[in-house]
């Protein structure tokens, strides 16, 4: 039973003291319009951080994700894109997203230099790439079906937490139901390990890679669409979100924990608590300060958690 | 058992981790110039014990007096000031720093002055011609051979002029010429009146070279008798509650076809070319000193290394050209030496270490398919002790984590296993357990190829031994033929075994 | 008594680097150096007479300083295998503090206290509550941030004077930046290969387990790291306090990576235990040379981000690792 | 040499004096390197006082040498940006500064060495800068809030969209609307959030702050995108749309012009994008040794519902910022849709 209870995610008990809390205090953000409108908030960071989720439990990081996001905004707002059917234009973001993570996975496993200077190198690239190729100037040719997908509902709720939770199905099966997940885990455990089981280690963070790459771009799809335009420096801020996501979420880096559905809670947690923030009217450095607390507090409780279990 | 007043001398220790009482009313008294080993099961609480008398962990209740003293040692630190010198069971050594610094780590002060880099280097060398080490003191001690390194590790306590010695599973690691070196140092410390506790999975070892055993079992204290009035079934009696009969299983009466075959292999690191062939139902063992190519061999044979020349067949398919990978597919299993460095996922449980190369064997986007029956009946195979396949495998004891990784092969279905060093560190009972085990392998039709340190380990758990010496193969044997000093004389280089 | 064989000794330079433990540790550094070389050799090419000039070096000295500091900093606690991410939001603290409305022999010493306690709440989440350095720094860096902010809302106050004048004009025809540099990293190379710390901080990144079995408070030496790198970054806040004469609470945001890439590029690994400070003077000054350089050549800031990513991957990748990932 | 004229919307400040151009004299050779130190190029208002800047100068036969950098927010960067500048011999300096203090003594240092300093945008703390032209922060957020408090009838409940927090722009704004606030006692600001001018954050903030306050009677917003997020976000949720300020941005102008119907109504301060270009036309101006004010502001007054039919341009996207000096080529170029 105990090790049932220190398995949760931390942001699993995060999520329901924030509730109760808010149940007593701002009753309205419990109300289903609310939560509508707080689903589509998180739908495109929350999809940023699935893909976040895999490299952490693959012992590796990812920090060129806001550059991607701004990168696959700037490509769907390009006017050299009218005309061409929307599908077309999205198979070009998500590709964009999946060569960027194909290039960090590349320089990571087979140069193996350091994931973090790799891809704030690739995120420093790609963000010039973005300017020379906008001119400066981001389009607003966006097709309508990224713009539906951004902010669309269908009867209440938002198509873009649908699209979350698509995503969010998708990397549940690959990281607990395929044998890709095991090799994540096991690679990210003691690859050492890995390796002398026959685990194809250096394929398994190059994938990792891939699929985060593919997800961010496939957030930063959404957040284009939400914003209907161009516009630089798009997702900056979902660097270090994503990573605190995936923290509250339970993953660390290695050690098998953490998934899908953490990963899921902890964006959950992190967008109530902002919002919540808002509403109390919490200036800048307070929402930083309560921001930097929960993250380490549910670090701690975790990490106590696992040395008693 | 001596009459004088023991040099340390340890009352009713407790010591808990949790719920897990390691350690109950403990006692155990060391004599000047006595070698005293103290024995028992993986688990029964020695390292726990040498941990407590090293400042490692602090008791929970009881008393350890040094020359009548009590102690209460709050850091490593402290019981090295007070003379305890310990060899650990998991190495202490860092590998990036050089001998020197090594030796002297944490003690670069002397009456509060700083010791000198040309002193520092003075002195290591001293200590390290004390045990006839030649080793330049600036050299990086990771690109040492495991021997050396053990023997930097002791020349730290010499160093010290400790008046105890503690060594926890020293020859875990080294091979037998090297244990002649460490036992002709231990009687000497134990000359110039020293006292020594010595633990050790090796029978053999303890009737070799100590005086006094106390056994201990689940953290309690058995008794201690003298070498000399005591054998080995009564020490095993002691340890595991009741008598081991034999130690092997019976070897293999008839062999099958060759399985794994391979003809003047050469790999990077293995330059000279390597022959061998293992039949099914056969144990074949490696013999020889430390660091002669037996790594090499296992892993150029694995696919870890890749072949420059050469070939190498399993059941009459080709596999020099594969990848490590894809020979695991086709069926090579391999145990690497280092469990927790290289073997284990420590903190994933049971199931997913044992699911490993089943699951490698699959394509990357597959289904995982239930294996739970499968994980627990091979559990249940192996007598793994555990509540269920849910259990972390840092909470198992060595000997049950070697069953985790030797299951992990039989889930895959290997046909050849290929197994380093399969009982390091690994007590009595398990080690008979992994005997049986390897031999019910063979037995269904597959090969093994073992290496180990230890050669009656060898003799008695193979069909056929194979001495390798400077990257060759020189001698073939079958086991039931070999004595330790033929293989050993084959083994050593051919100068000094001219001069032998 | 059969004596051991004695350990094969490889000769060459190459085996060296491999079987000699100082130059094991330090091999990243002659690395570095050497693509410190040819990055000088190529600014010379390209732009030859402004990058070489007087001037432009004596400025570099002073836009270099406070990076110099923080890497210098960082590689203590990268030494020690951690991570420090919080280094720009403490930068950002003290230039907070110091331009507080407060006596200077208050404020400075207050600076100075912040930034150590910061330290060793990072060294004891990492060190005791065994939080992943990544995550432990993230979440104090965010606290930090929210404080600094507090503190000084907007950009403004006034500097102590003491420090305008240490951070300002020149002393025996050098900018003021290059004597902190000299002391900044004089005081590193000290810490690290002249002192018993230095071989103890060795020992412990590598395995803080067996360091301290060896008898050596590995804990404490760890935590000392982190309170190392933000005393550094403290004092990277002052320089920059005094040069910019002004308090900024965003000052250091950037230079909290930047701080890792210096001391990465250096050829400190991150995994701990190998590297040191004589590796990121050539780190930072890769990272100051490429500013520059670029800057001067008048390459447009579009091409910069594409340029320096590249470098810094390029750079990177010469430092391949026993294992991949973080 | 150019006679250069500075744009219309600029008017010598309030007893500014003319610079002594003579100082300059030694630098007069027609052929001049300027320099502009760019804040942060993040987003469309900075793009456009680029391509403004940069087509301004390309007019201007006398410049030979025309260099940009961006100091990503970072004053120490910005600094060492100037001081680089210096090092290739800059004859003019225009800055955008980081910071109002931080970038004052390497300022002054390029001033001491004669070299023209001209700040544009936002201000430093200094009197040794050659010519200023600046837009009034605290006017803007004036005459939003002024216009805020007569369509609310002088009381109700406010909403505030900032910024970032921290910078100057921002605050001047917000002081501008405190004050209108603070003479009328019936309005009360029940929320603030930081959105950092952007449509994303404008979004979320606007989200929660509707959710949180079912009576919300205007919102004054710091500007950028964030006013285009809230009309966004009030149709979205059903509520009426209530007063709202806004900025001079194509954008803002479309989702304007589309809910006046509605019955929605704005303002749009004007922060225009070309007082870079005019900085650079300055500078020129300086070395050519023509009469020159020390400092400039802009004259241009808000925009209102009747200026929105002429202005808006749906033929452009919604990146582009109203009152572009780039011609219409050029713009359709940037901002075609
Ligand atoms: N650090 C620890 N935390 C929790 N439990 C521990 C710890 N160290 C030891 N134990 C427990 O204490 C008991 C005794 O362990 P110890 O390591 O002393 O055994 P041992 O006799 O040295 O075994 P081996 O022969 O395998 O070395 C074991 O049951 C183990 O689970
Ligand atoms: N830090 C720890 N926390 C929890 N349990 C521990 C810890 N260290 C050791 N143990 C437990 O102590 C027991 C024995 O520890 P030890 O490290 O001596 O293993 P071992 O059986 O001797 O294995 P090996 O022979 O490979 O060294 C194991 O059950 C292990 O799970
Ligand atoms: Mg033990
Ligand atoms: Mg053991």
């Amino acid at each position: 039973m105990k090790r049932i209870l220190t398995a949760l995610p931390p942001a699993l008990w995060g999520l329901a003291a924030v509730c109760v809390f808010a149940a007593f205090t701002q009753p309205q953000f419990l109300s289903l319009p609310f939560l509508m409108i707080l689903l589509r908030q998180a739908a495109p960071l929350g999809i940023v951080a699935l893909g976040q989720t895999f490299v952490v439990a693959n012992r590796s990081l990812d920090l060129s994700v806001g550059a991607t996001i701004a990168f696959v905004n700037l490509i769907v707002a390009h006017a050299m894109w009218n005309g061409y059917p929307p599908a077309l234009v999205i198979a070009i973001a998500l590709s964009a997203g999946l060569v960027i993570g194909l290039v960090n996975g590349v320089l990571v496993t087979v140069l193996r230099a350091s994931a973090v200077v790799v891809t704030l190198g690739t995120a420093a690239i790609i963000t010039g790439i973005g300017f020379i190729y906008s001119g400066g100037a981001p389009g607003n040719a966006m097709p309508d079906i990224i713009k539906w997908l951004g902010r669309g509902r269908i009867g209440m709720v938002p198509v873009s937490g649908l699209v979350w939770a698509a995503f969010g199905i998708v990397a549940f099966v690959l990281l607990r139901r395929l044998t890709l997940g095991r090799y994540i885990f096991a690679a990210g455990d003691n690859p050492s390990a890995a390796t002398y089981s026959g685990i194809p280690v250096n394929t398994t963070l190059l994938i990792s890679h891939v699929l985060s790459g593919l997800f961010a771009a496939s957030g930063g799809l959404l957040l284009s669409g939400l914003v209907g335009v161009g516009s630089l420096n798009l997702g900056a801020d979902y660097i270090l979100s994503s990573i605190a996501a995936v923290i509250l979420g339970g993953a660390v880096f290695g050690g098998g924990a953490g998934g899908a559905i953490g990963t899921m809670l902890g964006t959950a947690l992190l967008v109530m608590v902002l919002n919540l923030l808002t509403v109390f009217g919490v200036d800048q450095p307070g929402k930083l300060i309560v921001q930097g607390l929960v993250i380490a507090v549910a670090a701690v409780i975790y990490q106590q958690g696992r040395r008693g279990g | 058992m001596a009459a004088t007043a023991p040099l340390i001398e340890v009352e009713s220790l407790s010591k808990s981790f949790g719920a897990v009482r390691a350690l109950q009313d403990m006692a155990l008294a060391g004599h000047a110039g006595k070698v005293h080993a103290v024995m028992g099961e993986n688990g029964a609480g020695k390292s726990t014990l040498m941990k407590l008398l090293s400042g490692v962990f602090r008791p929970d209740s009881g008393s350890i007096r040094l020359r009548g003293a009590e102690m209460a040692f709050h850091h490593p630190r402290d019981a090295q000031k007070a003379g305890i010198s310990t060899i650990f069971q998991e190495f202490s050594l860092l590998p990036n720093l050089s001998v020197a610094e090594n030796l002297f780590l944490g003690r670069e002060r002397e009456g509060g002055r700083r010791l000198g880099a040309a002193e520092i280097r003075r002195r290591t060398r001293e200590a390290l011609a004390a045990l006839d080490l030649r080793i330049d003191p600036d050299r990086r001690v990771g690109s040492l051979s495991v021997g050396h390194q053990q023997m930097v590790e002791i020349a730290k306590g010499v160093l010290a002029d400790a008046s105890v010695f503690i060594f926890d599973e020293p020859t875990a690691a080294l091979a037998s010429h090297e244990v002649e070196t460490l036992f002709a140092l231990i009687r000497r410390l134990a000359g110039n009146g020293k006292v020594i506790f010595y633990i050790s999975h090796r029978l053999s070892e303890i009737f070799a070279i100590c005086d006094d055993i106390t056994i201990m079992k689940d953290g309690r204290f058995v008794r201690t008798v003298a070498t000399v009035e005591t054998d080995v079934d009564e020490v095993i009696q002691g340890m595991v509650g009741r008598p081991i009969e034999e130690l092997f299983e019976p070897r293999a009466e008839t062999l099958g076809p060759v399985l794994l075959k391979a003809e003047a292999l050469v790999g990077e690191a293995a330059p000279k070319p390597l022959s061998l062939e293992i039949r099914a139902g056969e144990i074949v063992g490696i013999a020889g000193l430390e660091g002669q190519g037996q790594q090499e061999l296992m892993r150029l044979i694995a696919g870890f290394a890749p072949a420059r020349a050469g070939v190498l067949t399993l059941a009459d398919r080709r596999i020099e050209g594969l990848s490590a990978r894809r020979r695991m597919a086709a069926g090579i299993g391999f145990v690497p030496e280092n469990r927790k460095d290289d073997g284990l996922f420590l903190s994933l449980d049971i199931g997913a270490n044992m699911a490993t190369a089943e699951i490698a064997r699959r394509r990357l986007f597959g289904w995982v398919p239930g294996m739970g029956a499968r994980t627990a009946e091979i559990m249940r195979q192996l007598a793994v002790k555990a509540p269920d396949a849910r259990t972390p495998v840092v909470d198992l004891s060595g000997g049950n984590q070697q069953k985790v990784v030797l299951g992990r092969w039989l889930m895959a279905g290997a046909r050849v296993l290929l197994c380093e060093e399969p009982t390091r560190g690994v007590d009595v009972g398990a080690k008979r357990e992994i005997y049986r085990q390897l031999r019910n392998f063979a037995g269904q039709g597959r090969g093994v190829l073992v290496t180990s340190r230890e050669l009656p380990e060898l003799i008695g758990l193979c069909d056929r031994l194979l001495v390798i010496r400077d990257g060759e193969l020189v001698a073939e044997t079958m086991a039931h033929e070999a004595s330790e000093d033929d293989l050993l004389r084959s083994a050593l280089p051919v100068a000094e075994s001219e001069a032998a | 008594m059969s004596a051991l064989p004695a350990e094969p000794v490889r000769a060459g330079l190459l085996a060296r680097f491999r079987q000699d433990a100082f130059w094991y540790r330090q091999r990243g550094a002659v690395l570095s150096f050497a693509v410190l070389a040819a990055m000088l050799a190529l600014v010379a090419a390209v732009v030859p007479g402004t990058f070489y000039s007087a001037t432009n070096l004596s400025n570099l000295a002073g836009q270099l300083a406070p990076l110099f500091l923080v890497s210098l900093g960082q590689t203590f606690v990268l030494l020690g295998a951690g991570f420090d991410l919080s280094v720009g939001a403490v930068i950002s603290l003290s230039s907070a503090i110091l331009t507080l409305d407060l006596a200077d022999p208050v404020k400075i010493p207050l600076a100075f206290a912040a930034a150590a306690t910061v330290g060793l709440v990072n060294g004891w989440g990492c060190v005791h509550l065994r939080v992943h350095p990544i995550i432990m720094t993230l979440a104090t860096s965010s606290i930090v941030q929210g404080l600094a902010l507090i503190l000084l809302p907007t950009p403004g106050g006034a500097a102590p004077g003491l420090l305008v004048q240490l951070a300002s004009g020149t002393f025996m025809g050098l900018p003021a930046g290059f004597y902190w540099i000299v002391a900044g990293t004089a005081a590193a190379i000290w810490l690290v290969h002249g002192t018993t710390y230095g071989v103890r901080l060795y020992a412990t990144g590598q395995n803080p387990q067996a360091a301290w079995m060896s008898g050596i408070e590995a804990p404490r030496i760890r935590i000392l790291t982190y309170v190392i790198s933000s005393l550094m970054a403290a004092l990277a806040g002052a320089y920059l306090t005094g040069r910019l004469a002004s308090g900024d609470p965003n000052v250091g945001s950037a230079l909290g990576l930047d701080s890792v890439l210096g001391a990465a590029l250096g050829g400190t690994l991150l995994s701990g235990g190998v590297g040191g400070p004589i590796g990121t003077i050539a780190g930072v000054l890769i990272i100051g040379v490429l500013n520059n350089g670029l800057n001067l050549a008048g390459v447009s800031p579009y091409y910069q981000f594409v340029v320096k990513g590249s470098m810094l991957v390029l750079a990177v990748s010469l430092f391949r690792r026993k294992e991949a990932g973080l | 040499e150019t006679e250069v004229t500075l744009h219309s919307g600029l008017g010598p400040a309030e007893g500014a004096t003319l610079v002594d151009v003579s100082k300059y004299e030694a630098r007069r050779d027609g052929a001049y390197t300027i320099g502009f130190s760019n804040v942060f190029t993040g987003n469309s208002w900075v793009v456009q006082l680029l391509e403004e800047a940069a087509w301004r100068a390309e007019q201007f036969p006398e410049i030979e040498r025309y260099i940009v950098t961006d100091a990503n927010f970072d004053p120490s960067k910005q600094v060492a940006d100037v001081e680089d500048m210096l090092a290739q011999g800059v004859d003019a300096i225009v800055i955008n500064p980081t910071s109002p203090v931080a970038i004052v003594p390497v300022l002054e240092k390029a001033y001491d060495a004669g070299v023209a300093v001209i700040i544009v945008a936002a201000d430093a703390e200094t009197d040794k800068a050659t010519v200023r032209i600046l837009a009034d922060q605290v006017k803007f957020g004036r005459d939003g809030g002024e216009f805020l408090a007569e369509a609310m009838g002088n009381e109700g409940k406010v909403i505030a969209l900032r910024g970032i927090a921290g910078i100057s722009v921002d605050t001047d704004r917000w002081a501008g609307a405190e004050e209108v606030f603070a003479k009328h006692p019936g309005i009360e600001v029940v929320g603030e959030v930081y959105a950092q001018w952007a449509y994303d954050q404008g979004r979320q903030a606007c989200e929660s702050l509707a959710l949180a306050h079912p009576q919300i009677d205007g919102v004054w917003s710091s500007g950028g995108a964030m006013t285009q997020a809230c009309i966004e976000v009030f149709s979205e949720l059903g509520r009426d749309l209530v007063p709202m300020t806004g900025e001079a941005n194509n954008g803002f102008f479309g989702a304007w012009k589309k809910n006046q119907d509605a019955g929605f109504d704005s303002i749009a301060p004007q922060n225009p994008t070309w007082m870079v270009a005019e900085g650079v036309a300055a500078a020129v101006a300086v070395l050519n040794g023509q009469e020159i004010y020390a400092e400039y502001k802009v004259v241009a007054e808000p925009y209102t519902s009747k200026d929105l039919d002429t202005l808006y341009r749906p033929d452009l996207n919604d990146s582009y910022w109203v009152g572009s000096i780039l011609p219409d080529d050029k713009l359709k170029q940037l901002y075609g849709n």
